[in-house]
């Protein structure tokens, strides 16, 4: 076991996957930069693997992508690096359109092994066009499976994981949760998708939450509980697949549904395990299912402004509360 | 550059199954007996076959919407795309791609693409593999004028420049994009893929020598390390953008002047080159022709649809830890 | 009054738009040529306003998308048509961090009055990059507004509305109901966006629906009456904004909500739409909110296989029935 | 070209505002008075001058996410910009944008832009718009050499040749693209674009005079139907990528050299035209420029910051019929 962060649990995953499996290439812009990319995440891989296997390329994610999508339908396992998510609007296609579909339209016969690493979020200053979430819009996409771990532990298991996953799986990456730490085994494992954890057990209240959403949820439970509050929070780790059955469960258990997002409200996650629940678990219910997400705007520049963008620890206190009372 | 009688004969094979067979379901699609949208390749013949007899089954190629021709002339069963144009369950992709979206892994065919521009990006991929396994592969992708304005292909051409990659920019140029006239003058393809820093050179498509002699020295720059090359190939689109455009916006004469100047194969034919080919032979050829395509065309129209349940599979090959 | 069909609609209403307004431009693939773009939409345009306001261009969909969005910031009110919503993945950025954006990370000091029209849907054959519904993608988009009309006098009050408006629009034609008829005034006139229409009052059960799928619901609402189900159907007409009130209003009122959506199922307009009213219509509900959707797969090219992927009448009825009969 | 001393005051005045402007908010920022990115021009002022000394109001810009230099040599207010870098309420973005979205409308100023290649598409709009409105207007479109490989640029080299429309593609070719160096040889991003069809120079971007003379001749064949332009200027990117950045990958050797050589004021002010200009008046604007500078920065750094409420405003003019 060692402590490590997040940031460090993924670039020790990627020096794994890429000694145990020498199909295993990485692609994107600066990743071989001797700081390892934009956020140092792919630190010490080109000078380990070598720059035929840690490939910079010019600033066209299209071609990234695209790449990365054809060199795993013809025998690689690429892990490409798209820098931000909100990078998406230049290169979608080759994902949603090619990469997700091959398989589909090719009936069944060819695989894409590639993973796609982007970061998410705000909180760190970026801006409207470096801080979305946009998940909502890979789960949205049949083909590919997207994922957003909220610590080193899941990061480690579910990177690795994702490069030995024969789909081609979009691993999402909060950059505000970079440093965040914990134990994590030295030696190599995956987690399988579409299991969630159970981040807190509790009987009053089920909380959905998503990537750093978790460690908010996980505050506020902590401190509702020692007001007599039990709130279980359910962190389901691949948003595609997605765990109904422990969400469902829980709320069997709790009658109460609250989900956190980070996302722009409209066809968010929130909306996605707020309409299953509404759906599958109605006779379950005992009160409204809320959501709490950003609001329908851009990210704002302004550190104020975006402090009131995210959702905050009262807010989400406030829901659960409403939840509880009703 | 010599040619054998048998190197003659496979082209002049394979540019009239590719006429025959797309002569074949135009008359089906008339028909009604096939659905979708079909996009016939007549009169650039001499393109996909040049190219593709320069690689094995282990080289790549990525196609357009106008793919029948790529297909073909890289190996792809004839019977299985007929039942895959047919949206068959036994189709080539199993009735799931239709006619713009026929692949084939075994064969090197990356797939026939309806997003223009789409398929630069993925041949890129399959260079990248060949580079990194350094197995000697090449790759081409086939684009047309109008995808050639695509930001996708320009990114390609970049990447696969700073990248050295095995890498062929195949540009059918034939002159229309749809429904609209190309504002560009021949060999500004050839120019802006040029500008990248690579060699690229724009030629007559419509002559089968003259790809397959351009193609050699491509192939052999790819496979040797010397990373990409442009190939601008000026030909002629005989039909409509897809079976049943009316073509409002061309004149009578103009068609029919291409019609009556552009045939590869009858240019082909007329070659001295091809001056000693046995009349016979050829027409051995055609006749084998017409009984594959008489045999796959009978099994593809009665063969079986794909049954609802398979609307499901194939979308992962695990989605939920299933096996699949 | 004339007898018109949707696309005539439409062709009408750009006639008109671009005779009242001499800023209103059309850009895009294809759109001035003489049968009037891909579907004929377009048709007459180039005729009668010349080809310095048609305008085709290179199929160059981000420079098209960003320069109408240019143009809209400069004084211009264009319509750009995006062939295919399918091509979205080719030039998103320019709608999704610029043009939605402008006005935002500008302060509020520019606005962009351009109207993306596109087509989208399944039912006509053009397989799996070809036929996908996409809306949801957009409404999670803040700084945009999408409309999708389900007939002919919708189509043209709100294509007017689009143009006219000062924020950017995202105009979502179905290809399949492109031949729908219904009458339509013959001068021009305006539907405020937001506000939904109630397609056939009624008091069992609430569907809502959008685009094509309105015209489904219309027709087994109208066969469920004969049987004594009464069945309310909504058509939001807008996606965003979405009259969360109209809907709100007629589930009060029924107690029972199905969602009807050609989307694929994850993170679609029907979870949103159930997801709304499990939050704030969780009293109202007597049932649990059954969505009916595409599959999570893309359009398949076979007929008999895109039949099955697309919403029936039968499942349409069933999920209305077992919600009634709950 | 003759210049008057008029011409060669304002343009001094422009690049040094440009310069003083960057260094004080370096201080700032490294004072931890700055929030987000910040990503500085210096080293690249007599690109931004010698374009916009062309250009009134009524011209557009597009810019990038290193833009403080367009902004200001376009005309932006230095106390609107530095509330907006300190992201306060009355910013000329009123916050929300920060250092890499400053824009304004009355300027033509069409935005600073997070996204590489982002902006040509929308130059390529304005430029329609003047088109459209045959008002002799032009629009410039700013790009870096990272940026110059992006699909985007292509389209819009593209539409901008095929709709002849009054724009220019002005490179600044600083030979990185953030931590990366850049593989292509100088004349290459030009090439390419030239590859459209369009004129197209490679120039020295460190000099006024070469810049500005060659505006004015793009600019001139914007105005009169010409049609658009590509220049590609060559300059030297003085610090790091962003505000911050330790640069490990460049050598200090390197990073001195061009810090020596490669300094826009320093050359101008050496260049003979420039030696008539009276020194005592260098020092008035240069004392002017502190004062305008001290005056920003404290009343930025003492400014509202936005209030939360603000958050939800200006996303639309109006969204549920609301006025705004
Ligand atoms: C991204 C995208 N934009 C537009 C289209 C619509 N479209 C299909 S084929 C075509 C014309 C393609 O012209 P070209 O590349 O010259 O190929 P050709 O049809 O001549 O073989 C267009 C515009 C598309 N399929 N994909
Ligand atoms: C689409 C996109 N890809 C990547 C980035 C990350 N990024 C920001 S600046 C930059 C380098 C840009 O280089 P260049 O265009 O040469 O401009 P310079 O920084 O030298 O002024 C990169 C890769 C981005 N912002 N947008
Ligand atoms: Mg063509
Ligand atoms: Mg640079």
């Amino acid at each position: 076991m060692s402590n490590l962060s997040i940031r460090e649990a993924i670039n020790k995953t990627l020096h794994e996957e890429m000694a145990r499996d020498e199909r295993v290439i990485l692609i994107g812009e600066d990743v071989a930069s001797e700081g390892g990319g934009a956020y140092g995440v792919s630190i010490g891989l080109a000078e380990a693997f070598g720059k035929l296997r840690v490939i910079d390329t010019p600033i066209t994610e299209s071609a990234i992508i695209g790449a990365a999508g054809g060199a795993a339908l013809t025998g690689l396992r690429p892990v490409a690096e798209l820098m931000f998510i909100d990078f998406l609007g230049v290169c979608l296609d080759q994902l949603m359109n090619q990469i997700a579909k091959f398989r589909y339209m090719f009936g069944g016969r060819a695989s894409t092994p590639v993973t796609i690493r982007t970061m998410i979020g705000s909180g760190m200053g970026t801006g409207p066009q470096h801080s979305a979430i946009l998940y909502p819009l890979l789960v949205a996409i049949p083909g590919i499976k997207v994922v957003a771990p909220s610590n080193a532990y899941d990061a480690k298991g579910l990177l690795a994981q994702a490069i030995r996953d024969d789909d081609p799986v979009v691993f999402c990456e909060h950059k505000a949760i970079y440093t965040e730490k914990c134990e994590v085994p030295d030696e190599p494992y995956t987690i399988p998708f579409g299991k969630a954890r159970t981040v807190r057990e509790g009987t009053d209240v089920t909380v959905v939450a998503f990537s750093r959403m978790v460690l908010l949820a996980r505050d506020v439970a902590d401190s509702l509980r020692s007001q007599g509050i039990s709130v279980e929070v359910i962190d389901p780790r691949t948003l595609s697949p997605l765990d109904d059955e422990a969400i469902l469960a829980s709320v069997q258990k709790t009658g109460r549904l609250v989900v956190l997002d980070e996302a722009n409200p409209y066809c968010s996650m929130a909306s996605e395990v707020s309409s299953i629940i509404a759906e599958k678990g109605f006779d379950y219910l005992d009160a409204p299912i809320r959501k709490v997400t950003a609001p329908h705007t851009p990210v704002p520049a302004s550190p104020i402004l975006e402090r009131a963008y995210l959702p905050s620890l009262a807010e989400i206190e406030a829901a659960i509360r409403a939840t509880v009372n009703y | 550059m010599e040619y054998t009688p048998e190197t003659l004969y496979r082209a002049y094979r394979s540019m009239k199954l590719i006429r025959e067979f797309e002569e074949r379901i135009r008359a089906e699609y008339q028909q009604g007996k096939l659905p979708g949208f079909i996009h016939v390749y007549r009169g650039q013949e001499a393109i996909a076959v040049g190219v593709c007899m320069h690689l094995s089954d282990e080289d790549y190629i990525a196609s357009t919407h106008r793919g029948h021709g790529h297909c073909i002339a890289k190996g792809c069963d004839i019977e299985d795309m007929l039942l895959e144009l047919a949206c068959k369950q036994d189709g080539i992709c199993k009735g799931k791609g239709g006619s713009m979206h026929i692949a084939d892994m075994k064969k090197g065919m990356l797939g026939a693409n309806a997003i223009v521009g789409g398929g630069p990006p993925i041949a890129a991929g399959a260079a990248l593999t060949a580079k990194t396994l350094r197995n000697g592969k090449v790759s081409v992708a086939f684009i047309g004028d109008g995808a050639s304005d695509q930001g996708t292909v320009a990114e390609s051409l970049n990447l696969a420049t700073v990248l050295q990659l095995p890498m062929i920019f195949l540009y059918e140029n034939n002159h229309y994009a749809e429904f609209t006239k190309s504002p560009k003058p021949d060999g500004r393809i050839a120019a802006r893929a040029g500008a990248y820093g690579m060699p690229a050179v724009t030629i007559d498509g419509s002559d089968f020598f003259t790809v397959y002699e351009t193609l050699a020295e491509a192939v052999e720059r790819g496979r040797t390390g010397g990373g990409p090359t442009a190939v601008e190939a000026i030909a002629t689109r005989y039909y409509g953008h897809f079976e049943g455009d009316p073509q409002q916006y061309r004149d009578a004469a103009e068609i029919a002047a291409a019609r009556a100047n552009a045939d590869p194969i009858e240019k082909f034919l007329q070659d001295h080159r091809c001056k000693d080919l046995d009349p016979a032979q050829i027409a051995a050829i055609d006749a084998e022709i017409q009984s594959i395509l008489d045999a796959a065309v009978e099994r593809a129209l009665a063969a079986d649809d794909p049954t609802p349940d398979q609307l499901y599979a194939d979308v992962y090959l695990s989605y939920r830890g299933e096996t699949a």
